[in-house]
């Protein structure tokens, strides 16, 4: 909301890029981006309301991997991420942001399952399950 | 106070240790008291360096590294100290001879691979002894078989608000304030807390580890020494947090097995009742012993389940795993509820906040009219919030009751 | 029950929230010393202000000031005002813990040293050291590469204004209600809704989200200037080392605070709305904020250190007469270190119940991360080397920092090593060792490039005798401080503790108080030496390039002008001014108009009303609440219809006061 | 690095007396080349990309905590995979009509890419209208952001991404006045290339969200 260009700013030290900064893509990029991003959400919705019978691990990882090439997607065709853009900036911001993303989701999971193992009391689980069955007969 | 100097202390001072106690008297009292009380306590605070004179193999595993890590160091960071106060006196721009002035040399091959090669060496050899000496002393892990061949000695330590409790499985007693623990047999501590995080740490024995409410970390000491080591909470945790302090009493068997029966003697037993009761916030606490100890009390601790109607900690991760309770089970909060029990105000007294969705916590008949839905027991967030309870709150109040009761 | 005093009763009123007068502090004597203190002494400055005219020219060329460099000064003015403020804190602290000994109370309650420790922790991280390199980072980064301004003009001043608004909030709570008996970074469960009732955990919360909003847009606006404003001809690899440091912390910033803000935001929804990110029940945890603050709290910390190392950078190397040792050396170590503050979190909790190999992996990234640091550190010394070093201020102050950081340095892999830091965690051991490098770092690398460039921000150079001074009050006094807090910390001493029962303690923490005391003759030094410099401004005038320096900075007039540079240079290799003196330099007098942003008020209006609502917010006056935070998006909304923001300044103008800079 | 020095001293280093005027000119607001000099579109990227990272920790929260029912409702008893698809297939054509509207802008036909951001707005706020339905109904069935951690780190983050949803359409009504009153000058035309940038951003950040808060859970 308050963003603020000065103009004051002396020419860059070397704009290689003169179509570089804002394109806006053409016409046929953002069909294009369209058609990809709508076969890209309609599959992992399908696999998941259809029921397809697939391994759990299996579907996992094809939600996830369609997500990401989805996120490639748009990033390419609505965003226009690339080389040329901003002397380039756009695209190095980019990948020091998903190495950041990468270490604190990766770290964090790695961290807090090392320290779930460790801590949590999950260490009678038989006898839980025998309390859980018991339980739900109790309720049934 | 010298009866309780150590060897490692008396080296420090030989005066301490050839004198007799008349002597020392004779020689105290002609001293003037100024210079008494200076050296004294300096003399007495040598031998209070816990860490770097440990009373534990533990500790002195950890002082031996932390002598090799500043040792290994200091091969940098002593010529780095040298060359940042030699340097600009040496190359000062008052000197008379200015022909070593050098105003273009800023890049030296073989400099910066001395730079970067001589503390990447270090660090390797840091890296090694860290990797060995992490995994040794992992607080995880048992004692290496070398180091005591007893059994080891069972304690659950639990932190409360603001003393610890300590509960000895094997023998059936329990301590508040007070650690008993025979010499040269390895102590396996099993630790939580009842609220905040606390951190069990006897220095004189080896390192810390936390204790945190819902969760069980493990901590394995050993004291190789008789003697009283000062043991407290190292993590801030309230008002009455400097008061978490205890003795550790490293003694003989015999001494010990003594200990334990003249818990049993006396002292009153360790119920889920009492424990509920010793839970209750208080400062400086005074030592306090338990004659029994009630079967699986410390699980239930650890599983925040000592109060009636509440769902343990295990019991509810398995049925998460299993897919938690549905749409029906909406309605249990209460018996999953667990902190607003215990809110304290800014000096440490219990108070009353309006319980989360207490519609389960009807174990506790007292409670049960304050967690009606359409008065106090309405959520903090339609509390807040100004909202409508009935848009907010589950209407599945009135039949949760039927459904916690069989927990 | 386990005190004899009571919080104030939770009460709700619609008009006031939960404030009542129960809230005002006035039984306790020292709070109301200090707001009387306070009071008379901003009554005297108001009357002052109003007798000598100054409240027009304060509004209009300083608070809604655009300049990067008038920002730059009040970021400096207010880390040396809440400096003060940190540091009585300090002082409370050591003289309870001198005298708390064996049974003894001290002077203050727990309830109250609770709230002070950790006032002093977040008042000195957040409201001293980052406005400290914020503003260093301000004044002199735009200069160093040739710019006019930084990329958004208005958001910097925004930017400042959310900083003090944040501080200011931390200040109110001396006096309305109490501040959060936490620790700096307020651990829950202790910091959630139950274990920390009232408002004080409030507002630390608002506080730092406030000001975090600040810090976060000042990140994002700096690297936007280094990486689109650069004069022309200047390429990544010819910009100062001190830009370099700049755009790596901002980066780090920008990368590490939204995890801040998230995490915080976390902990305020626990603590209003009853979510259970890090209750202990209905499937919390609270090592998960842990976790999650320090993946923020690692980077901070390289945050604060590196622009202290392009400081230091800049001051060895115009003082020894000589580039940099190992330049690209030096930018590739920085930029090691930017990315390997992201994988060393978890040394910060080493005794929280992770494993052996995780404790492994982060205990040894730790070490790596010392040697590219360690290799900035022979950098400068070899810089030294065969130079010709004068031995002014800034320089003192440098060789202060590398003697002093390098002990710092040394401690803190000691703690990296995960069976020490089982003995030494949360001892005065780990006090000791951040103090030495936050003040041997931070606090020594500020002054040295406070010292190093007033004269090019006042025109004249500070007193040397009392700069002297200060650098020994406060050097001399750092080592009486600390060292007996690593002492004690090798006897298992543990920290935050209001008393003590071991009374063989007790000459250790006289001595640090003694040296507290040292610090403050130190700070008292400083500000004398503002006051005699200031008075003394003629006799101390200097030119444009007093130290005979190497960067663009020099290049302007002492102080610069609004648009810092008549005309753009163009900037060809390292160190451009260094060549252009050799080359005989002067500015052509062919003027030209220049385009400049012009002051607006928006920015302090809009954190005016942030304080609001964050006050608001803290006492659960909602109806207060919802009016400012609807007066905000309004305001934020108004201001986009702006769209008149920049004047030209003529040429006649732009000759005047380049003639006035060439008769001085 | 001696011989880089030495060959730049050759270029010696004055103030541009011949052609000083270069970056005044490129300043003027109708200059056509001014928007690739601008540092607005980088440094939006910038915040763009700490925003991400906001998510980010809320996703790792998620990802950490998403587990935690208190013995409460689990995803499968809660998520409603259609009604997610028609959240998303909103938020993927508000992101198409974006484009559109952008492509109208680039040629210069103010009312054209006026008509595409009211079908955008309509878009968005449809979908917000969709998110607030699914909140305000968890909330009456009593599976609130108060009954387990799951159900918090969902209303977090779920709830973020509404927000900013929310806020891109304030901007994008505001813009849309904006442009009304002036037209599609350059400043306006920046400031719909920026929005462009956040909206699309949005739209990246649901892809994480309905795949991996809601698709991924309902396997």
């Amino acid at each position: 909301m308050s963003e603020h260009t000065s103009r004051t700013a002396q020419a860059p030290a070397a704009d290689h890029s003169p179509v570089g900064g804002h394109s806006h893509g053409t016409m046929g990029q953002l069909m294009i981006g369209f058609g990809l991003a709508a076969i890209l959400t309609i599959i992992p919705f399908y696999l998941v309301m259809a029921e397809v019978d697939m391994g759990r691990t299996t579907l996992i990882g094809i939600i996830m991997g369609l997500g990401a090439v989805q996120i490639i997607v748009h990033l390419v065709f609505f965003l226009h991420v690339n080389r040329g853009a901003e002397e380039g900036w756009t695209l190095s911001a980019s990948v020091f942001s998903v190495i950041i993303l990468g270490i604190v989701l990766a770290g964090s999971l790695w961290v807090m399952h090392n320290m779930n193992e460790n801590m949590m009391p999950m260490h009678e689980m038989d006898r839980h399950i025998e309390q859980m069955k018991s339980l739900r007969s109790q309720q049934g | 106070m010298p009866a309780t100097l150590d060897p490692d202390c008396q080296r420090l001072l030989p005066m301490a240790g050839s004198l007799s106690d008349e002597q020392e008297a004779e020689i105290l009292l002609a001293i003037k008291k100024p210079l008494l009380a200076a050296l004294g306590a300096f003399a007495l605070s040598g031998c209070q360096y816990d860490v770097l004179f440990p009373h534990g193999w533990v500790g002195a595993q950890q002082r031996d590294l932390l002598v090799i890590s500043v040792l290994l160091m200091l091969i940098v960071i002593l010529p780095v100290l040298v060359m940042a106060v030699w340097f600009p006196l040496k190359y000062s721009a008052n000197r008379d001879d200015m022909t070593d002035y050098d105003p273009d040399f800023e890049h030296s091959n073989k400099l910066e691979a001395a730079v970067w090669g001589v503390p990447i060496l270090i660090v390797i050899a840091l890296g090694g002894y860290t990797w060995v000496y992490t995994h040794r002393l992992d607080p995880y892990a048992a004692l290496p078989a070398g180091v005591s061949t007893e059994q080891p000695l069972r304690i659950e330590a639990v932190s409360l608000d603001w003393k610890w409790l300590f509960i000895y499985p094997d023998y059936g007693v329990a301590a508040v304030n007070e650690l008993a623990i025979p010499v040269g047999r390895p102590v396996e501590f099993s630790l939580t807390s009842s609220t905040v995080m606390n951190t069990l740490s006897i220095p004189k024995l080896g390192g810390m580890v936390y204790s945190m409410a819902g969760m069980e970390t493990r901590l394995h000491l050993i004291a190789d020494r008789q003697g009283t080591y000062p043991g407290r909470s190292a993590h801030y945790s309230g008002p009455g947090f400097a008061g978490m302090t205890f003795d550790t009493l490293a003694m003989g068997n015999a001494e010990f097995d003594a200990w334990v029966a003249a818990r049993r003697e006396e002292g009153e037993a360790l119920t889920r009742a009492s424990y509920l009761d010793l839970e209750k916030p208080s400062m400086n606490a005074p030592v306090q012993y338990y004659a029994t100890v009630e079967d699986d009390l410390f699980d239930r601790i650890v599983e925040m389940c000592v109060e009636d109607g509440k769902v343990c900690m295990g019991h509810m991760m398995m049925q998460d795993r299993m897919g938690g309770g549905g749409l029906d089970g909406i309605g249990d909060a209460g018996a999953y509820s667990y902190d607003r029990d215990r809110a304290i105000d800014g000096f440490g007294n219990l108070i009353d906040l309006p319980p989360v969705d207490g519609h389960g916590t009807d174990a506790h008949g007292a409670d049960h009219e304050a967690t009606d839905t359409t008065s106090a027991g309405a959520t903090q967030l339609t509390n807040l919030l100004g909202l409508d309870p009935d848009a907010l709150c589950s209407p599945a109040g009135a039949k949760t009751e039927a459904q916690t009761n069989g927990i | 029950m386990a005190s004899e005093a009571n919080s104030p009763a939770e009460t709700f009123s619609p008009i006031f929230g939960r404030l009542t007068l129960d809230w005002i502090p006035y039984h306790e004597p020292i709070l109301i010393g200090t707001f009387a203190g306070i009071a008379l002494g901003g009554l005297i400055l108001m009357t002052l202000m109003t007798y000598f005219r100054l409240w027009g020219p304060l509004w209009s060329n300083w608070v809604t000031s655009v300049d990067h460099k008038k920002i730059g000064i009040m970021y400096m003015v207010l880390g040396f005002v809440m400096m003060v403020r940190g540091f009585a804190d300090a002082l409370m602290m050591r003289a309870q813990q001198a005298m708390a000994a064996g049974g003894a109370e001290g002077y203050l309650p727990p309830h109250h040293y609770d709230q002070v420790f950790t006032a002093h922790g977040v008042i000195m991280i957040f409201f001293v050291a980052m406005p400290f390199v914020t503003g260093v980072m301000n004044y002199v980064m735009p200069l160093q590469i040739g710019a006019r301004d930084v990329a958004f003009p208005f958001l910097n001043n925004f930017s400042f204004w959310m900083t003090v608004a944040g501080a200011l909030l931390v200040n109110v709570s001396l006096f309305v209600g109490e501040f959060a008996r936490v620790g700096w970074l307020a651990f829950p469960p202790l910091s959630g809704a139950s274990y920390s009732t009232g408002p004080g955990m409030d507002y630390y919360l608002w506080a730092l989200q406030i000001a975090g909003v600040g810090t976060t847009l000042s990140g994002i606006n700096l690297i936007a200037t280094i990486l689109k404003m650069r004069a022309p001809g200047m390429k990544l690899f010819d910009m100062p080392i001190f830009t370099w440091t700049a755009l790596v912390t901002n980066v780090l910033i920008v990368a590490a605070f939204p995890v801040l803000t998230a995490t915080l935001a976390l902990l305020t929804l626990d603590r209003y709305l009853g979510f259970h990110f890090f209750t202990n029940d209905f499937g919390g945890n609270a090592m998960m904020y842990i976790n999650l603050i320090w993946i923020w709290g690692h980077p901070e910390v390289y945050i604060l250190i590196i622009p202290c190392f392009g400081i230091i950078s800049e001051i060895v190397s115009t003082f020894s007469g000589k580039p940099i040792f190992g330049y690209r050396t030096m930018v590739w170590a920085t930029a090691c270190i930017m990315v390997l503050s992201f994988v060393v979190w978890l040394h910060h909790f080493f005794t929280m119940g992770s494993g052996a190999s995780v404790n492994t992996f982060f205990g040894i990234t730790t070490m790596i991360i010392a040697v590219p640091t360690g290799v900035k550190i022979f950098n400068w010394l070899f810089t030294m080397y065969k130079g010709r070093v004068r031995f002014e201020l800034p320089m003192l102050w440098a060789v202060g920092f590398l003697v002093t950081f390098t002990i710092g340095g040394m401690t803190g892999v000691m703690l990296a090593i995960p069976p020490v830091d089982f003995q030494l965690h949360n001892t005065l051991f780990l006090i000791a060792h951040f103090h030495n490098v936050i003040i041997g770092g931070v606090v020594f690398a500020i002054y040295a490039g406070v010292v190093y460039w007033w004269p090019k921000a006042f025109g004249f150079k500070l007193n040397e005798t009392w700069g002297r001074r200060a650098f020994w009050g406060w050097f001399i006094g750092f080592y009486v401080a600390f060292m007996p807090l690593y002492a004690l910390g090798l006897m298992g001493v543990t920290r935050r503790m209001n008393s003590y029962p071991d009374a063989g303690w007790q000459p250790y923490f006289i001595v640090a108080a003694i040296g507290a005391v040292i610090i403050l003759l130190g700070i008292l030094s400083t500000f004398v030496c503002f006051y005699v410099s200031i008075r003394d401004r003629k006799a101390l005038a200097v030119g444009n390039d007093p130290w005979d320096a190497r960067t663009l900075e020099w290049a302007t007039q002492s102080p610069p002008a609004p648009y810092n540079f008549p005309h753009d240079i163009e900037v060809v290799g390292r160190e451009a001014f260094w060549r252009m003196k050799r080359h005989g330099f002067a500015w052509s007098t062919d003027y030209a108009p220049i385009h400049m942003p012009k002051g607006t008020a928006t920015g302090v209006i809009l954190s005016a009303v942030a304080f609001v609502f964050g006050f608001a917010m803290v006492w659960y006056v909602w109806w207060l609440a919802a009016l400012t935070f609807v007066a905000m998006i309004a305001i934020g909304i108004g201001h986009t219809f702006n769209y008149n923001r920049d004047y030209d300044i003529p040429v006649d103008e732009v000759r005047r006061t380049e003639a006035k800079g060439a008769l001085a | 690095m001696s011989t880089v020095t030495a060959s730049a001293d050759k270029r010696i280093v004055e103030p541009m007396a011949d052609a000083p005027m270069h970056h005044i000119r490129e300043a003027t607001p109708h200059e056509t080349d001014h928007q690739h000099r601008s540092p607005t579109a980088i440094g939006f990227w910038i915040y763009l990309m700490s925003d991400c990272i906001i998510f980010g920790s809320l996703f790792a929260t998620y990802a950490v905590l998403g587990y935690g029912y208190a013995g409460g409702p689990a995803p499968a008893d809660l998520f409603e995979p259609g009604f997610v698809a028609v959240e998303t297939a909103l938020l993927l054509f508000s992101s198409i009509t974006f484009g559109l509207a952008m492509l109208r802008a680039d040629k210069r036909d103010t009312c054209g890419a006026l008509v595409w951001l009211a079908v955008t707005a309509v878009f968005g706020a449809g979908f917000i209208g969709m998110e607030l339905y699914e909140f305000n109904h968890l909330i009456h069935i009593g599976a609130g952001p108060d009954r387990s951690a799951f159900l918090s780190a969902f209303f977090a983050l779920v709830g973020t991404h509404g927000l900013h949803v929310t806020g891109g359409l304030i901007w994008l009504i505001t813009l849309m006045v904006q442009i009304g009153m002036h037209g599609l000058i350059p400043a306006n035309m920046q400031r719909l290339g920026t929005l462009s940038m956040f909206w699309h951003f949005l739209d990246l950040v649901w892809i994480g969200v309905f795949s991996f808060v809601y698709l991924v859970r309902l396997v």
